[in-house]
Order: C-alpha cells, then structure tokens, then sequence
C-alpha cells in the first residue's frame, strides 16, 4: 500500500482504540433509550451520567453544567444564539474576533442581518487579539463576547484568562470556543471565568456528531432544540449513548497525561517548523512562535498556491490542509491568514500541517524530504517566482 | 475531486517555461484570487510554433494552462483564437463547477498573448474583436460559506 | 442471564449487525473529514454521497435534497423555525395537531411566545387529525402546516396524503415528521406533495446522533447551525461519517424487504394485542385498529398507574414504555392519550408495546402469560377497583 | 432511579387490604395526578393495633404506602400524627426529587384517617391542627418538558 502520512489532526482525528471499545457495547447490546424506565434505559442513563462527569472535572465543571450537543457547531451556535435571544431585552452588541471558526463568525453575521450589532476585534501578526481594542469596544448593551480559546488554523492560544476578567469586570456574558483547544490545554472554567464553552469529541480523538456545552450555572440563555425532556430539558433528542461513551473515554485519555500529549507532540512540531523554514527559502511560520497549539505548524510559501501544495503533496500520500478543513474547498484566501496581515498570495500559498498522538518522528522527516521537492517543482513553474531569482 | 486527466497534466504539464523573444506574451488573473498564467509563443508565417507557460494557481489552473498549450501549439492564430475554454475543459473530462474560472483564464491568457503580439505588429484579428487584456479577468468566486 | 424482552422499538433500536460492519471503518481507519482535498477526505466524501443516495431513493427525493442533521429532534427544529423564519413576512401562523412529538410541539409553542400563532388541531378517537377543522383553520397568513406521519404513542397513521393537497392548494409549506413512520411506511414525497420530512436513524436499526431532513428544492428555509460549507453549506458541522454511513445500510435495510417486515410485525402486534384484550378485563386499544404501525401495540389498564404496570414488567424482564419515551419520566398523563379523550385515570394506565425486527412470538407469548398475573397484583391494592368488583 | 428498598416494598408491599369497620378511613390524592391512597386503621385504646391501605399509583406511591403502614402499626395515634414525609423517604433510602410528592401523599393518609377517627369519636388532637382533610393535596408536577 501507499505511504500514508496524515497530519490533518485538527481537521479530525481518528478515535483511539480504547474509545472504540467503549462505546461498542452501546450500539447493539446495551442499546436503550436513556430516558426510559425500564432497565435498558436505566443501565444507559447511568452510562451517560458517568460520561459526563468526567468532562466535567476535566473543565473544572460541575456535572449537571455540562450538555452535550451534536458537535463544535451546534454548540457554538447554541451559545451565541441562544445567549442574546435570552438578553436581547438588555442589548444588541455583540463582541468577538476577526479570526474565530465560521461556526461563530457565520453565527454573528446572521445575528448582524437580525439586527444585532458585532464588533470583530482585530488580532496583531501572530493572531492575538487585540485586548485594548476589545476593552474600547465594550458598550453599555455588549451582552456577549465570545473568543476562541486557540484558533484552528494557526494554533494561536488567546489570552482567555484577562478576556475573562474584562468581561467579568462589565458583566457581561463570555462564551468561549475551545474545540481546538481542548486536550491540548489544561483548562478551567473557574479560573477563566468563563460562563460558556463549546467543545467537539472529534477532534480529540473521540467520536464525530457529539460535541458539549459548558453553561455556568444562572447563564441566560435560551434552546436551540425544543423537544423532549434530554439533558435536562436544556437540549431535546434521544441521547447518543455510544458517541457520549466515546466522548468520555476520550476525555479522559485526554487528561490522563496531557504532558505527555504535549511534550510529544511540541517536539516534532518544533521539528517539522525549523526544518521547513530551514529548507524552503521564502517561507514563514503564521501565528506565535510559543503560544501555539502543540501540534499546530502553518507556514507560508511564498510564489505557489496552496491547493496545488495540497495536491502534490497527497501524490505521495502526505495528508494535510491549507486553512481550516472546512474551507479547504473554498477559493478564497482564509480570513484567519488576512486578518494577521498576510498578502492575498502569501495566503494563498499556506499550508496546515497538524501533528497528533499517533504521529512519528518518520512521518515528519518524510514531509521534511518531499515538500521541498514539491516547492521547487512548482516555484520553477511559477510566473512570480522568476522575478524573484531574476528569471531562471 | 478532479479527473485522471486533469492530475496527469498537474503532475507532468507540457510547455513549462519560457520563451526568450517571444513573439507574443500574455498574462492574465491576479495574485489575489490565486491565479496568475503567463504565456509566451513564438509565431511564424502566421503559425504557432512554439508555446510555454508559467503558472501560479491551484492544480487545475496548471492542468488547464498545459492543455491549452497542447491545443494551439502548430495551429494558425485564427485557430488558436477559437479555443474556447469549454473546449479547454473538456479536454480535460471536465472540471469540478468551481473550478471553471481557470478554463476561461486559459482561453484569456491565449487571447491576451496574441493581442500582444497583434500590437507589436500592427496586425488585426477577427477573433480578438471585443478582447480588451486589461479587463478584469476576475471571476466572482463561489462563496463556499454563507 | 435473567431474560430480557425488548418491545420498545418506538423508543430506539438496537443496530443490526450490518450497520455495525458498514460503520467499523469509518471511526479509526477511514475516518478523514470529507471536507478535506486529500485522499482522506475525498474517500469519504464519495461515501456520504453515497449514503445521500440510497436514503433519497427510499423517500422519491433526489439527493441534494437530503441534508443529514444531528437527529430527529434537530430536523423538526430547523424545519419549524426555519420556515417560519424564512416567510414571517408573509404571514405568523402554523398549523399542526394536537399529538405531535414534542420535537414539533415545544417548537411550537416557543414560536407562540416570540409572536406567532398556532392553530392546534384536534384528532378524533382513533388520533387521526379532524381534516375538516385543519382546512377551516387555514387563513391568508398560514404559512407552515406540520403534521406527523405516525403517532409514536398510538401508531395512528394520518391521511399525509390529503393534507399535502390541502397544503398545495392553499401555496402552504407542509412539514411532515416521518420518525416513526418511516421504515414502515412506503413514503414518496412527491405523490404526497411533502416539501419537508424530518427522519431519524436510530428508530430504523441505525446509530442514534443522525438524522436527516428533506428539503424540497426551492423551499424557502433559513438555516439552524451556521458555520462551515458542509450539507451544501446548509447545515454547519463536521459530517458524521460512520453515523451517515450507518444511516444510509440501515435505510438499505429497511426497504429492501418492507412487506416482510411490516408483514413480521403486524402479525406478532395483531396475535399481542388481541390476547391482552381478551385476557385483561377493562382494557382497552388505543388508537386506530388498522391504520397503525405495524409495531404498535398500545392499551389502556384501567385502574392502575402505568409506572406500576411498567415497574412490574421490567422485573419479569419485559421492557415497554407508558407514552413516548422521553415523557416516560414525565408525571402528567401523555398529551396524545388526552387528545383521543381518555380521562386522567385511564391515560395513567395505558402501556405501549412496540415490536421489532428482532421480536418473537415467544417474546410476545411472555407477555401473554405475565402481564395478567402482574395486572391483577396491582389491581388488588388499588383503590378503584375495589369499587367496580363491589370491594372483594 | 429507585432505592432497592423502595423496590422491595414495591414489590412486596407491606399491609394490603381493608379493613371492615375499620376505626378511620382517609383517602387522599386524585386520579388525575396518578396516585389516590386509601388508608384503613384500627385503634384500641389510643393505639393503632392495625392498618391497612390500598395505592393507585405509581412505584414510589405503593412503597411509600407500605413503608407508611409499617411505621405506624403499633404506635400511638399522636406518634402516628408526628410522622412526616421526610421519615418516610428516609426509611426507603430516599426517593428521586420528582416523586417526593408520594412521600407527602402517604403523610397526608395517614393524618386523613385518624382524622375520619377523631370526627367520628368527636376527639382532639395537637397533630391534626391545621389539618385539613378536604384540601387539593394535589401537587404540582414537576413539569418534565418546557
Ligand atoms: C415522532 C418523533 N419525532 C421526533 C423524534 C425525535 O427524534 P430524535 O430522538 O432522534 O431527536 C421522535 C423520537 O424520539 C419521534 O418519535
Ligand atoms: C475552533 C473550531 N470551532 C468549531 C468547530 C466545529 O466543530 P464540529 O465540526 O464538531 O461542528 C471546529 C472544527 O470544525 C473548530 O476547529
């Protein structure tokens, strides 16, 4: 078979095994509908109530704080929809950053056509947000900010913490994206004091289709799914059983030793960045030299397109992106790469390489010896590059 | 996502390059939509004896930019500038919708290096009636988020 | 072991093993976020295509017209408030019934409070809906008519056929919640001129966490989960590959041999209920005696409460629900037993039996022997049934 | 979601029955909410020398029931009236937050039928202040769905 290298670890994960073998029993054995009384739903409702304890402790929460959803997604949607439906009586200004997931930023630009209004704070060179520009935009009727624990496609981490204080300080309501961060990160709710926080299994090596709201308790905020009496009566559908199972190992494993996690995964990340800059000429790393995702190397490749980066790369069974997963289908150059200051061609030649638990030292030094390869073949057919080395 | 044919002539374009006095040197797109083609020919008596191209842009753009090299090289001007980019892409067994644009910039690059080389030598075509080079070639991308 | 006999099928189903093989790839091995250019992606990308297929061939629809949702309850969510959101210019009023699932019916009544108006039609004694007070109902402004397929309670099935006229000739947007109906039920969308059909995996053998909702083309519809391109850029979220994969082998199943299944079921629902009937004195059928689901099998026990009956079952090892599963723990007498005209004490009293696939006669000659032993117990303790046997 | 002690007595209910001529009779609760008790007592002397009842109800109403007649057999009728909902649960190892109402149901029986005894034997007691055995015990469900 094909060499096989996959280093698209935030676009998803695969599950573990231990995740899998957890959550098997769930499909067809232990099947039942948590919610009824006889004994194959009682068996599962105390399945899922272990599930969810473990997350919590993971986030310092308490159980009955936690709400699983169908994904990162929903769970953002959730929060900031239902969070201004809630306050709306209070205010209509919204605060959040030029870089967030589309899961947010496509949220508050539906909210803007209701008649909301959003302030997207500008992030310097390296993807941090600007924490004057944030302070200065909060008005009397702000009734949320919502923040990105680490961004997605350049792995820069936020000051979260002081984002917190500041929204604490006005009161008002701060949600935070931490699909990316989670398992990377320790994180504490408490501490952060941050009253929504959105997390998705897949990306953590747990299953897809499952993700969790974190809501603070006395949080305003109004459902997103009516229906039944699920999770509290917070969020209807018969629950997933296996998918929360998954969920909850995967947590767990997680948490189990994130030094580990991070050690390993920062050591090849180290690895596969100095030796890109090293051996491509024109390129640069995007997003913090040090506050960054453990596993997050996005650099740029000045005079190629990224797709076609992409393209060569997968002829010889490296799978990674450019931008996040979810626009790698699009043309446009990622919002997150123009919003640190980026050309629109520098943009368009980046790529996103994501390590993850099952990736080698072996598998860093493949892309190590083919992308430089790859980069000269397409620079040598590129019209912009021959400007740069006078034409040859 | 892309035909077999349209990854063959990524991985191995034909008439990579560029020719030194070319008789004709188009460019067209811009860097902001990722897109550049330039090419270059070399005419005589009227024929197109020699094509090359250098291209910055996503794997069909190449593929593109190579077909239709293949497709004018030892054709008359007059058959070049019928080359349309439908053509272009069907030679290719197509291209994904959103990928499109890059056989109309196919077509525009042919056309823009022949009205260069029109210019240079005073001449007049049928086929480039209407052609202005310094139109916006700029598609409107797909907005793939809404 | 102690024996355990399953017959709440209407609550969830176990998979079938072929579901469970056609998803075992997709968690760990061929896992790739579909949305990715690279082979790992673009494997799955053509299998939730195809998947996409096979579920829109079983309803009539063609398959960019099927959008995969995170369940049942989230497809009846976004169809409701998505329409209405879509036409509030045209006009604030819905119709539905008075037996709707609560996916439909909370949706409802938290649209009354944000200013829309809901007419909720009655149903006669069997639970089929009173067409006459539909069509009187509808006025200029009417621009959502959502009745369900089939009852989860009572299994009646509506004349879907004849409101869907209705609907077309008044130009209103009809909704249809196929939970339940759909793997027992031939649906095609078009003869039924269905512009919305919200489905759900795990009551056809599939994995719980999916579901699907029909869109019809050119229905005008503003999206629930916004963010990433995915579902056509209609509905936001990692695509939950072993889940839709799974999804579309179980609606494979389903309709491959329908006759047969509705032919299983039928004949244990019909030998179930009419061996109760006869051996539970004050006992009564609920809902329509033949236009029912096939699996459905549910009874009033009059002067007992239906925890108790449910309770005493579940020792004996016989699982089944009183009302649907997500009000069974729920203390008010089901809204659908109401709506038919039973009184309080009678609704209390009512158990639902749902058949399945994996169901045998011997399962249902279990039943047959237990039930009556367990119903003259609590019988005996209970207050009113003293009087009616003049207090022996 | 039951305490194993509320499933004993669930299932092995202490105290079913009538009584004839029995010296109280209460009956509380209403078909409506799902659980009516019906409690039957027999004093001597001030003491209760035998009780009976019989629940239309769910689990925790019969358990509750049962677990009732066990705490005031034997007992005088002012010990009997200073049982509260709370004992009751307590002795079942406790009751889900949603079905405490039966807890107060089974007090409420109890009170009722030594009530019916002190009307018809024209007596007094402390306990029964306050109580009223024509008022809506009826509970307010806690509402499972929103
Ligand atoms: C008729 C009906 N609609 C909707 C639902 C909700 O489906 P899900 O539990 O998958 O969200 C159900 C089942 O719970 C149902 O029976
Ligand atoms: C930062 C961030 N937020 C939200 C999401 C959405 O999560 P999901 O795909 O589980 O809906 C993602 C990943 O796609 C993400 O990276």
């Amino acid at each position: 078979m094909k060499k096989r290298v996959y280093l698209d670890y935030s676009a998803t994960t695969p599950m573990k095994q231990e995740v899998l073998n957890a959550m098997l029993p769930h499909f067809n054995v232990q099947f039942g509908n948590p919610s009824s009384i006889h004994c194959f739903g009682r068996e599962n409702k105390a399945v899922i109530d272990q599930a969810r304890q473990i997350i919590a402790k993971t986030i310092n929460a308490s159980a009955d704080e936690v709400f699983f959803t169908g994904g990162g997604s929903e769970s953002d949607n959730w929060a900031i929809k239902g969070v201004v439906s809630a306050l709306k009586g209070k205010g209509k200004h919204i605060i959040t950053s030029k870089i967030e997931h589309h899961a947010v930023l496509h949220t508050c630009e539906f909210l803007e056509k209701e008649g909301f209004e959003v302030t997207f704070v500008d992030v310097d060179e390296f993807g941090i947000v600007d924490l004057n520009q944030l302070q200065r935009s909060i008005r009397p009727d702000t009734i949320l900010i919502t923040i990105m624990y680490a961004n997605n496609e350049i792995g820069t981490i936020q000051p979260i913490k002081e984002i917190g204080e500041l929204a604490k300080k006005h009161n008002i309501t701060f949600h935070v994206d931490a699909v990316q961060a989670y398992g990377n990160v320790r994180i504490d709710v408490q501490e952060l004091k941050i009253d929504l926080l959105s997390l998705s299994a897949h990306k953590v090596y747990g299953p897809k289709g499952i993700g969790l709201l974190y809501i603070k308790k006395g949080t305003k905020i109004i459902q997103l799914i009516h229906g039944g009496a699920q999770e509290k009566r917070r969020r209807a559908g018969t629950e997933n059983v296996p998918a929360i199972v998954g969920f909850g190992k995967a947590a767990e494993l997680a948490y189990q030793d994130l030094e580990g996690h991070v050690k390993h995964l920062t050591f090849l990340r180290d690895k596969l960045i100095n030796g890109l800059l090293e051996k491509i000429p024109y390129s640069r790393l995007n997003g913090h030299p040090t506050k960054r995702l453990p596993g997050n190397a996005n650099i740029s490749i000045e005079y190629i397109e990224g797709e076609a980066l992409l393209l060569s790369l997968d002829m010889v069974g490296i799978a990674c992106s450019s931008g996040s997963a979810c626009t790698s289908g699009s043309l446009d150059p990622s919002h997150v790469l123009m919003a640190i200051g980026l050309s629109h061609e520098v943009a368009h030649g980046s790529l996103r390489f994501t390590i993850g638990d099952f990736t080698s030292e072996e598998d860093v030094d493949y892309v190590l010896k083919e992308l430089p390869i790859i980069v000269e073949r397409l620079r040598q057919m590129s019209p912009l590059y021959e400007k740069v080395k006078g034409g040859n | 996502m892309y035909s077999e044919k349209v990854m063959e002539h990524f991985m191995n374009p034909r008439n990579v390059g560029e020719i030194e006095n070319a008789d004709g040197v188009g460019q067209v797109g811009n860097p902001k939509c990722g897109d550049i083609m330039k090419m270059y020919l070399k005419i005589e008596d009227g024929i197109i004896v020699d094509v090359k191209f250098k291209t910055f842009g996503c794997g069909s753009a190449i593929a593109t930019s190579s077909m239709a090299t293949e497709m004018i090289m030892g054709k008359t001007i007059d058959e070049a500038l019928s080359l349309t980019n439908r053509a272009v892409a069907d030679a290719l067994d197509g291209l994904p919708p959103v990928k499109m644009h890059c056989s109309v910039l196919a077509e525009q690059a042919v056309k823009s290096a022949i009205y260069d080389y029109a210019q240079k030598n005073n001449l007049q075509f049928d086929g480039l009636e209407g052609f202005d080079p310094n139109e916006d070639h700029d598609h409107h991308h797909e907005e793939h988020e809404d």
